[in-house]
């Protein structure tokens, strides 16, 4: 009996959409990897000034997967969306060098939020095809993330405009997300 | 915040709180608008508590 | 308007959309509300139409 | 059974709530007239940095009455308040001489509004009590009210704290409201 039971119930229950937020300092390329995400291309972006919000689906998993914009002046807004959530993807342009001391302290403060403390935390080290770029390995002593405690992470090299990388960060979280219940 | 001087990110501000104000009026994601919203706009806190308790309140539309 | 210089001015528009928002959003005389939130805020006249075509769409409480 | 019927439909509609603004220049008395007339009484006021709204029954009418706030910045909004008006109680404060022609043309720019083309006009030559108040006579020409076409109207010298003239003007308006259906 309780086969059908948990069936139903997982059936009821287990499908209910997983909410994932895509933050990050301006200009990452959160919207662009969104869209690379739901539609498989390369979409022409703008800065965003507010959000997008899309259903995105990944191995029978639902998502529903929020961008919102990285501007200085509406940063502080990213906090009224974190309840409810079940993983933030954080994207670092890693040939910003200059900025990464500001994209590390978005993101400390971001994970002292109470509301974030059991979400899961992947890392995008995105625009590798940039010569400048920072390593994966750079990009996480860059932003603090070996020092991280109570925290699952992980951390993935990506460029958004080539396609590379993003998958391999999408499945490392399918699986973190089901073998957290 | 609107204390800021900085008249390009105070556009940017109006442009989000536009956005922001659109969405929640339509209908969508109401209650994450509204803590938007009472955060840009520095709603006194006991404002904000009406506010998301009576979102907390609404039917959702499949059962109105 | 939000493009005034008058910082006395601009206050007391911030509050009277502070208020004029929370009527709203505690769902009193929202349609009267939404009207003076769209122009205080220079909503694009699309948006307007469909923020106030929403809010006839609207089903009274006491028939929900 | 007309009579029957006609008697259902006054009881079932003709109890709609007339919807009332009064309207005016910040400081004319517009606050202390609302009360005054809801609850009998000069309340102390501050400026209406937004508007109060009250129900007033006068004769078994049963009125809604917006109070907006007259202040410059603000007074631009009174129209979004407009549609479905069934009268406007205009105040002006009879000794401000100095903004008769503001606050004429703020009346005047309202009149021109087409959802308040069947609205009827109560003016209330306010602070009569004051030295230096202009007459009734005096306000209406100030405010072009002899011009006015196509509007039923009516000016009334009022003191709303000391009381004086808002009856005489709450009678007329419910004799008009009545007499136009
Ligand atoms: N070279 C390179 N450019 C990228 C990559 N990903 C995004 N971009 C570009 O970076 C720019 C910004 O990308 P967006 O996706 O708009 O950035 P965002 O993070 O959404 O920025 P905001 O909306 O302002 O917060 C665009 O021109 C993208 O095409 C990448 O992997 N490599
Ligand atoms: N002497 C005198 N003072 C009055 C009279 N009516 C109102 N006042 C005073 O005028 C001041 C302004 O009155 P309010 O009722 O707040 O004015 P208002 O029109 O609501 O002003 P806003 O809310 O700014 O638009 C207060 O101090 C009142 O007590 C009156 O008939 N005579
Ligand atoms: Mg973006
Ligand atoms: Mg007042």
């Amino acid at each position: 009996m309780g086969g059908f039971f948990s069936s139903l119930f997982s059936g009821l229950f287990g499908t209910r959409e997983m909410r994932i937020l895509i933050l990050g300092l301006d200009g990452a390329g959160k919207t662009t990897i969104l869209y690379r995400l739901q539609v498989g291309e390369v979409v022409t972006t703008i800065p965003t000034i507010g959000f997008n919000v899309e259903t995105v689906t990944y191995k029978n998993l639902k998502f529903q997967v929020w961008d919102l914009g990285g501007q200085t002046s509406i940063r502080p807004y990213w906090r009224c969306y974190y309840s409810n959530t079940d993983a933030v993807i954080y994207v670092v342009d890693s040939s910003d060098r200059d900025r990464m001391g500001i994209s590390k302290s978005e993101l400390i403060a971001m994970l002292e939020e109470e509301e974030l403390r059991k979400a899961i935390l992947v890392v995008f080290a995105n625009k590798q095809d940039m010569d400048q770029a920072l390593t994966p390995a750079e990009v996480a002593n860059s932003l603090g993330l070996p020092a991280l405690k109570d925290r699952k992470w992980q951390i993935f090299k990506t460029s958004a405009t080539k396609g590379t990388g993003l998958d391999e960060g999408m499945e490392w979280l399918v699986d973190a997300l089901k073998s957290r219940q | 915040s609107y204390n800021s001087t900085d008249p390009l990110s105070e556009a940017t501000e109006m442009e989000y709180l536009r956005k922001v104000l659109f969405e929640y009026m339509m209908g969508r994601e109401t209650r994450t608008m509204a803590k938007v919203i009472t955060s840009m706009l520095k709603f006194p806190p006991d404002q904000t508590q009406k506010v998301l308790e009576n979102e907390d309140g609404k039917v959702p539309p499949w059962l109105r």
